[in-house]
């Protein structure tokens, strides 16, 4: 098909010709288009369906309002449903498919659903499909999922990349329209640091739509050389294609660019969209206006717009909808789309006017009157008209333009809950009083419609923001025609006219909401969804609310308004992800010995961002308990090492550390003595088990504290808390050296051999006790840190190096411990071991356990003060028969005991009034040759050696256990001193 | 939101997280008879107003300092932001 | 005036002439025998089962503005009773056994679908706490099945299960959960309150509370005095706003809780979903837009509205795990006040001023307790003691140390 | 002398370097690390060696670019100290000597990555990376901020063109990976 609906020249550029396809047929459009406009200069009206009636639909607008012209954009992975049309940049080699259809766009066969409007009005799925229950899921409610939504995603991973930037300004200007680059000129001439964002490619806004000129050139070539001069300003940074989303607190702006949307593939590394976060003291909104539709019978057929966007369709991008144009008005500007029209030689069937005031013309018919209903299965033919006189008139026409006044973009004035107020003169609501802190409004947005007033309003914004003096530079001459509208939204008597031509919701069912009492606004957009399209109500909310108005016999700004949220218009949920997805969605922590645990081949586990070690599989092992089981056996038999530099470590120095640690610690640190290490206790100050670790004191003043690998940072935080809010006057200084060390745990009957033969000094028994700990050096003279600290049960050090230093030390450890068969084991067997030990770990201080649960209760030291002491003594807290950490094993040495399943008395009814306890970590111990457990038992200390059911009824368990003692191992602590 | 740091100037308040309510520096005297009741008090009960509010904020991606914020719940305005060291001493908090 | 099939069709055919207001909008009178204040899903739900379960007489509902404009309207529809600790589960067990027959009680059609819940596992130790959940609830009577990574891959397979940073290792379903058209709840029992006799008053404002010599003998609105033999407060985020007016400070905080919805789309969760390594879950209403919300904004807030951070952090988890949702747009945004109590569950019990009752802390799991919060509520107003499954739901847990903490996070609110 | 060979944050045996038109990111493998908080009752003492060491005292968000030692505020009365790691191995004991009684001292060395960005693209780079107004910020400026969720520092080197990023060491591979992202983006 070639381009027949072609006008004359325009801001599209004909030397190049850019093959697109929509629905399988190929077009021809030209650099400048969007696929809305190359498809009505391709004689293409219908581009859509409406989403209840199918109704077939052709674009409204010319812009981002756009309620109908909605396709599927691209194809495969990167398939894009609900892409505008009207927005959507044309490329070579555009591939869209029309949505929400079943079968071909002509002859959807769900345009049934247009037959039975009468049974599908608002609301009316509230009062049926309940009978009988069963029903919904299985059968109404498969059926309507699949008749709704609109476009469909491809389900294909989103092959682009996002990124997300952050920048400042002193003056951010939303909309580069004639008042936007006012404000820039006027805010960039003085050195501001300034930011113009424009949603659309071409800045210049409805300059680049409208004929008249500034001073003595076009509005677009005024548009055009302002932007150059925008652009020669190092100060401004100008951002075409670019979305602000939303205004958020202080100042803060989410605004999209799109990259690479209007090529066919974005780049190598090049992102799809950019997401910025911009920072600004000020702001000017001059966003423009809306054109709003007038409401009449059947008001829904393609090639029946918005009359502003027949003048932009002709004037910029030189495309006529069609060659016989009606336009239906109740405002001057009207007109103006006619005589564009007719200057570019398109035939004005009539321009109707509901005013009897209206003004004439030489060149096109006038009739006053309106138009009531229209013809036309696929697309417009016939518009019918009811002059004055009550005489009727049948107009030929396949465009309809709709001129219902203007609706100042006030969107973003309310993203912080500000509420508009409405202007009588206008008949449109403008930006109210309470705008977010730093905005100024500028232009049509503000209600200013003339040119003129653009101009002067966003020179004077900028200079009110900046708080620029000295006289105003003289702008050019404007267009300054004074607004002369006689609101008017429906046509008298009309039923099926729709409001909102998406949802298609029509004048009809806003009188049934108000009928059956859903007649606050809130209520009017809930119960029949007026509004809540993609287009949020942009071109419809007005028709809906003065029909509420009327009807509830209040005036507009009396019904009130809804809430206008973010953001401004639908974006991409993976520009707000960024590069913050699949492997990128949290930043990884590797351990020291990474790179070495790799080259043994070691199955890695998350463990928050860390990756640790969880076991070192040899050749041969076919199972990982396989490894597991060796890793602890060769660990007790010998040695065995593993990397435990996750663990938190805080450095607290200071004449009051010691005073500190008895603070946050339940149990007692100041008689600590320097060289020596001991458990510690935290609690929250609600008497509830936080954390647990050990504090080492290598001198008077100067600790460092372990936490687990999950709490370091909340522990660490809650330290700084106590140290500046509660005690800010210890002399106490601290901070995080979890990284600043690689540290290993060498365990075994063999690891002093081991460590002997690295360690610079005398760790014999004597000279280097259970708990000791110190600074030395190894391996000749590299600083260190050597701690007799054991989380297995066995004799065992921690070692700590300089992280850079850890890599060489593992390799080390490894190569001197060969003649000990020294084992490296992962975070599993490093689990077997302490569960066959009785430490409490994460599963066991899982935020609701006390001291008193985990057995530790006598450790609250009743001495001193510490945090969470005078809570953990209420009485629920201590109740007799309460739950305490116990070891669990199965009677039969077959039967496994899961973790996460309850206990039972032996013999007792099975359910949740009978709870008794539940298993927090399990394991299978190759030293016992049976599965162990450690779990809370109601009363437990005192039911040892009792038999109970142990159940999961979730994972199909249940199996006779004995209670048994958590030290499961060397109970006396023997190794431990060895 | 943008807090005016009293030593770093504005920062995003994404770098910092909140704790609430800044009578959480008021610890009672553990020593005091009334120590249970005044501990529940202090751990559970709130004003929580629609208004001005004194509130806790640690400038975790920051300079870990903890930070008393005063800001209205309804409109998320800031009026003031202290050091809460500085203000734990003016509340007579010593060691 | 009762729905049915044969209405729907009758009024179709003769212009829908027949439809009458779904409620009254009567002037309030002088005294009522029961005042609940707040016309959100809970206040409304408390009127209808007052009327119908307890056959009370002279109940009123006082809305400062519109019903079902709280957070019954603003929520991400999702009803589950997937609760760990004996304080709750049976509650919301009890909750979920209302909704499946509440739109035949109610006579209106709320969309309940129990199109199932999922919770992914991505640790071992993440595994064990979801068995025990898991056997929780079955002990409690629910359902719970633990799913495998291919069962959860056959359902979803464009779930990103080959590149994760957190890998999936299976899930937690509960198949009885689901999705429930929100607005729909508050205008049923509405309907259904009004329907039994319960005056529900609009844009009737509370003021404060008449209170003498320790009784409460009614409410100061803007509608002026009302006076009432009992009144239940059941307002949500506005909790502590209200009862500061009875000199009673709260166990709570108010916080903002962003919810989002996508563009309408064809068809792809057929469930419900929540990432347990990130802060998002995400469901697909019956008009085609994905419904998705993670955590709170941290902060306490009575704006209704959240910033930027969150927004970001929340899509980030659905990136991390629906890799294929990139390209879907994100339509609304929009916060509502939670009222978030010291240990994340709720309180519904007597206050120590005689006559005045509260219901409330419900943090972000209101909506799926409405019913049974309603029942339970309503249960406590008729009889003056707290529901069997409502026992542990009391005031003075904290001062005991009875807490009901699910996620073990202690008296932070904003960590529940 | 021990014979324990350090590996880079990178995890190589030397430092990275990634070269493009517009920046070139460099792994620092070359420094010493130590933090320095005063004690309290002490501040005085503490700047006064402060500014002995660096020539000034370094206020908050500030660095000192000062040779060999250099410095930054991180905290209230807390800096970090850098040097070249080659002259300063021990530099956290040379510090405490140094200081005694009037600070409390932390080595660092191992807990941070280095990264240097330079030229000309530099600040559009950082406009991806991270919220530090880095078009107002001036040499001797530094800042702690996230960095693709890491907490990290960002100093000013140059006017010109010159950033030093200092990120948690275990996230080195994924801070890395950020910035060269970000590099080909900006590309």
């Amino acid at each position: 098909m070639t381009q027949s609906n072609r006008i004359g020249r325009a801001q599209v550029d004909f030397t190049k010709t850019l093959k697109f396809s929509f629905d399988g047929k190929s077009y021809a459009g030209h650099p400048g288009d969007t696929l809305a406009s190359a498809l009505l200069a391709n004689g293409v009206r219908l581009m859509g369906r409406s989403f209840k009636y199918h109704r077939p639909r052709g674009p409204l607008s010319a812009g981002s309002e756009e309620p109908n012209a909605l396709v599927e954009l691209r194809s495969g992975a990167r398939q894009e449903p609900n892409t505008r049309a009207t927005t959507a940049e044309l490329f070579d080699g555009l591939f869209a498919k029309s949505q929400n259809r079943l079968g071909s766009l002509k002859f959807d066969l769900l345009s049934i659903n247009d037959r039975f409007a009468n049974f599908l009005t608002a609301g009316f799925y509230y009062k049926t499909f309940m009978w009988p229950a069963a029903f919904w899921e299985k059968l109404y409610e498969p059926i309507i999922r699949k008749a709704a939504g609109l476009g469909s995603l491809s389900l294909k991973d989103d092959p682009d990349v996002y990124d997300k930037g952050f920048l400042h300004c002193d003056l951010l200007i939303i909309g580069a329209g004639p008042a936007g680059l006012s404000a820039a000129l006027t805010a960039g001439r003085a050195g501001a640091d300034v930011i113009l964002a424009d949603e659309d490619f071409r800045m210049g806004g409805r300059l680049n739509s409208e004929t008249f000129a500034i001073g003595d050139a076009s509005g677009a070539d005024w548009a055009a050389t302002a932007v150059a001069e925008l652009a020669s300003l190092p100060n401004v940074r100008l951002m075409k294609r670019t979305t602000v989303i939303g205004a958020f607190d202080h100042g803060i702006y989410g605004a999209v660019e799109r990259v690479s949307d209007h090529m066919h593939t974005p780049d190598a590394g090049k992102p799809r969209q950019v997401l910025w976060r911009i920072y600004t003291k000020h702001t000017v909104l001059a966003a423009g206006a809306i054109e709003r539709p007038i409401a009449f019978e059947n008001n829904d057929r393609p090639g029946i717009m918005l009359a502003s966007a027949l003048r932009t369709y002709a004037n910029r991008f030189a495309v006529a909808a069609d060659r016989r144009v009606a336009i239906f008005t109740n405002n001057d500007d009207g007109h103006r789309t006619a005589a564009d029209l007719h200057a570019r030689g398109v035939k004005i069937a009539a321009v109707v006017d509901v005013r009897p005031n209206a003004p004439s013309s030489m060149d096109y018919e006038v009739l006053h009157g309106q138009v009531v209903d229209t013809k036309g299965r696929l697309g417009l033919t016939f518009a019918e008209v009811k002059l004055a006189d009550g005489s009727m008139r049948t107009l030929d026409c396949g465009a309809l333009g709709l001129s219902g006044g203007w609706n100042p973009n006030v969107h973003l004035t309310c993203h912080q809950r500000g509420r508009p107020t409405w202007n009588a003169d206008l008949a449109a609501f403008v930006p109210g009083a309470d705008l977010p802190a730093g905005m100024t409004v500028a232009g049509a947005a503000q209600g200013d419609l003339s040119t003129a007033g653009a101009l002067s309003g966003g020179a004077k914004a900028a200079r009110q923001a900046l708080g620029l003096k000295g006289r105003m530079a003289t702008l050019s001459e404007a267009e300054d025609a004074p607004v002369n509208i006689t609101p008017f939204w429906y046509v008298e008597g009309c039923s099926r006219a729709w409001l909102d031509q998406q949802n298609d919701v029509t004048v009809k069912d806003v009188k049934l909401s108000h009928q059956e009492g859903f007649r606050s606004v809130e209520h009017l957009k809930r119960y029949t969804t007026l509004g809540m399209a993609t287009d949020q109500g942009k071109t419809s909310n007005m028709g809906g609310l003065a029909i509420m108005a009327e009807l509830a016999g209040k005036t507009i700004p009396e019904v009130g308004t809804t809430i206008f949220r973010p953001p401004y218009t639908p974006t991409a949920i993976g520009v707000f992800a960024g590069r913050h997805r699949e492997q990128e969605f949290h930043p990884k922590r590797l351990t020291p010995s990474h790179k070495w645990a790799e080259e043994q081949g070691a199955v890695f586990v998350e463990v928050g961002n860390w990756l640790r070690a969880q076991w070192f599989p040899l050749p041969g092992e076919t199972t990982w308990r396989a490894s597991v089981d060796r890793e602890v056996l060769a660990t007790r038999k010998s040695v065995g090492v593993c990397d435990v530099t996750t663990l938190g470590k805080v450095d607290v120095q200071g004449t009051d550390a010691a005073a500190f640690l008895n603070k946050i610690y339940c149990n007692g640190f100041a008689k600590l003595a320097v060289g020596k290490t001991r458990y510690g206790l935290m609690l929250r100050e609600d008497g509830i088990a936080m954390d647990d670790g050990t504090a080492a004191r290598l001198a008077e003043d100067h600790f460092v504290v372990t936490t687990t690998t999950a709490n370091a940072l909340p522990v660490y935080r809650h330290m700084e808390f106590v140290r500046q809010c509660l005690c800010p006057d210890m002399d106490v200084q601290l901070i995080s050296t979890t990284e600043a060390w690689a540290q290993y745990a060498v365990a075994g009957p063999n690891s002093r051999k081991l460590l002997e033969k690295i360690v610079d000094q005398d760790i014999s028994n004597d000279a280097f006790p259970f708990m000791a700990c110190t600074n030395i050096t190894i391996c000749g003279g590299l600083r260190a840190r050597l701690f007799r600290i054991s989380f297995s049960g066995e004799l065992a050090y921690e070692i700590a190096v300089p992280t850079a230093y850890g890599d060489a030390l593992m390799r080390k450890i490894i190569e001197v411990g060969a003649e000990f068969d020294v084992t490296p084991y992962g975070t599993e067997a490093l689990g077997v071991m302490r569960i066959e030990k009785g430490h409490a770990a994460g599963n066991e201080l899982n935020g609701t356990t006390t001291a008193q649960n985990l057995g530790m209760g006598r450790m609250i030291s009743k001495l001193k003060d510490s945090i969470g002491k005078t809570l953990s003594q209420r009485e629920g807290l201590n109740a007799d028969g309460d739950l305490r950490q116990v070891g669990i094993k199965p009677v039969d040495p077959g039967d496994p005991v899961p973790a996460g399943a309850h206990l039972m008395n032996a013999d007792g009814p099975i359910d949740a009034a009978h709870d008794q306890g539940y298993v927090t970590s399990a394991c299978y111990s190759p030293n016992l040759g049976h599965a162990i457990a450690l779990g809370f038992l109601k009363n437990g200390s005192e039911r040892l050696g009792e038999r109970m059911q142990l159940v999961s009824p979730l994972t199909k368990v249940h199996v006779d256990v004995e209670i048994t003692s958590a030290h499961f191992i060397d109970p006396e602590g023997e190794r431990l001193r060895a | 939101m943008i807090i005016d740091h009293p030593l770093l100037g504005p920062r995003d308040s994404a770098e910092f997280t909140y704790m609430g309510d800044a009578r959480l520096i008021d610890r009672p005297d553990p020593d005091a008879g009334t120590a249970a009741q005044d501990f529940y008090e202090y751990g559970y009960l709130r004003d929580n107003p629609a208004g001005w509010h004194d509130e806790l904020w640690f400038h975790e991606a920051g300079d870990r300092s903890w930070l008393v914020i005063t800001r209205n719940t309804l409109t998320h305005e800031i009026s003031k932001v202290q050091l809460a060291r500085d203000v734990a001493r003016s509340r007579g908090r010593s060691k | 005036m009762r729905y049915s099939g044969f209405k729907v069709i009758k009024e179709a055919l003769t212009g829908h002439k027949g439809w009458t207001p779904a409620w009254r909008d009567p002037a309030p009178q002088a005294h009522y025998d029961i005042v609940i204040i707040g016309g959100g899903g809970h206040g409304l739900a408390t009127a209808y089962y007052l009327a119908k379960q307890y056959q009370q007489k002279r109940i009123a509902v006082l809305e400062k503005g519109w019903i079902g404009g709280g957070n019954v309207g603003r929520n991400t529809t999702i009803i589950r009773s997937n609760y760990l600790l004996d304080g709750n589960e049976p509650f919301y067990e009890f909750s979920l056994k209302l909704w499946e027959g509440l739109e035949q009680d109610f006579n209106y059609n709320a969309m309940i679908s129990q199109r199932g819940i999922l919770n992914l596992i991505h640790s071992d130790a993440q595994r064990d706490a979801f068995i025990r959940r898991g056997n929780a609830m079955i002990l409690n009577g629910a359902d719970a099945e633990m799913l495998t990574t291919e069962q959860i891959k056959a359902r979803y397979p464009f779930l990103n299960t080959d590149d994760a940073r957190f890998p999936i290792k299976g899930g937690l379903a509960q198949h009885r959960g689901g999705t429930v058209r929100h607005d729909a709840v508050a205008w049923g029992y509405a309907r259904g309150a009004d329907g039994h006799g319960v005056d529900i008053i609009q844009n009737c404002e509370v003021t404060g509370f008449r209170i003498e010599n320790g009784k409460c003998l009614g409410v100061e609105t803007s509608k002026g005095f009302i006076g009432a033999g009992k009144v239940g407060c059941a307002v949500a985020g506005s909790s502590s706003r209200l009862m500061s007016k009875a000199d009673m400070r709260l166990p709570m905080e108010s916080h903002v809780l962003q919810a989002f919805v996508s563009e309408g789309l064809k068809p792809v969760l057929p469930g419900v979903v929540t990432f347990g390594a990130g802060h998002f879950y995400c469901s697909q209403s019956d008009k085609g837009g994905l419904v998705f919300g993670g955590d709170l904004d941290g902060y306490n807030s009575y704006a209704q509205r959240g910033n930027l951070p969150v927004v970001e952090d929340v899509c980030e988890g659905g990136m991390a795990i629906f890799p294929a949702f990139g390209r879907a747009r994100l339509l609304r945004m929009w916060g509502g006040i939670m009222d978030m109590s010291m240990d994340g569950s709720p309180i519904i019990d007597r206050t120590h001023i005689d006559g005045l009752y509260f219901n409330g802390g419900w943090c972000y799991g209101g909506f799926k307790a409405t019913p049974a919060s309603g029942f339970c509520f309503a249960h406590l107003l008729a009889t003056d003691a707290p529901h069997p499954t409502a026992t542990a739901y009391r005031f003075d847990r904290f001062e005991k140390g009875l807490m009901i903490d699910e996620k073990g996070m202690g008296n932070q609110p904003n960590l529940h | 002398m021990h014979d324990l060979m350090p590996i880079t944050a990178l995890g190589g045996t030397e430092a990275r370097i990634d070269a493009f038109d517009h920046v070139t990111i460099t792994e620092n493998d070359g420094l010493a690390l130590a933090s320095v908080a005063a004690r309290i009752g002490h501040e005085k003492p503490c700047h006064a060696t402060l500014k002995k060491l660096l020539g000034a005292v370094p206020g908050p968000g500030k660095a000192i670019l000062h040779d060999p030692e250099a410095g930054f505020w991180m905290g209230p009365d807390q800096w970090m100290i850098g040097a070249p790691r080659a002259t300063h191995e021990l530099l956290a004991d040379q510090l405490t000597t140094l200081f005694g009684e009037t600070a409390s001292v932390t080595e660092q060395s191992g807990a941070w990555v280095c990264f240097d960005v330079t030229g000309p693209a530099m600040q559009d780079l950082c406009e991806r990376l991270c919220a530090v107004p880095i078009r107002r910020m001036v040499a001797g400026d530094a800042q702690r901020t996230m960095i693709h969720q890491l907490g990290c520092f960002v100093i000013r080197r140059q006017d010109a063109d010159h950033i030093r990023i200092l990120g948690p060491r275990a996230s080195a591979g994924s801070l890395h990976h950020a910035l060269i992202t970000a590099a080909h983006s900006t590309a």
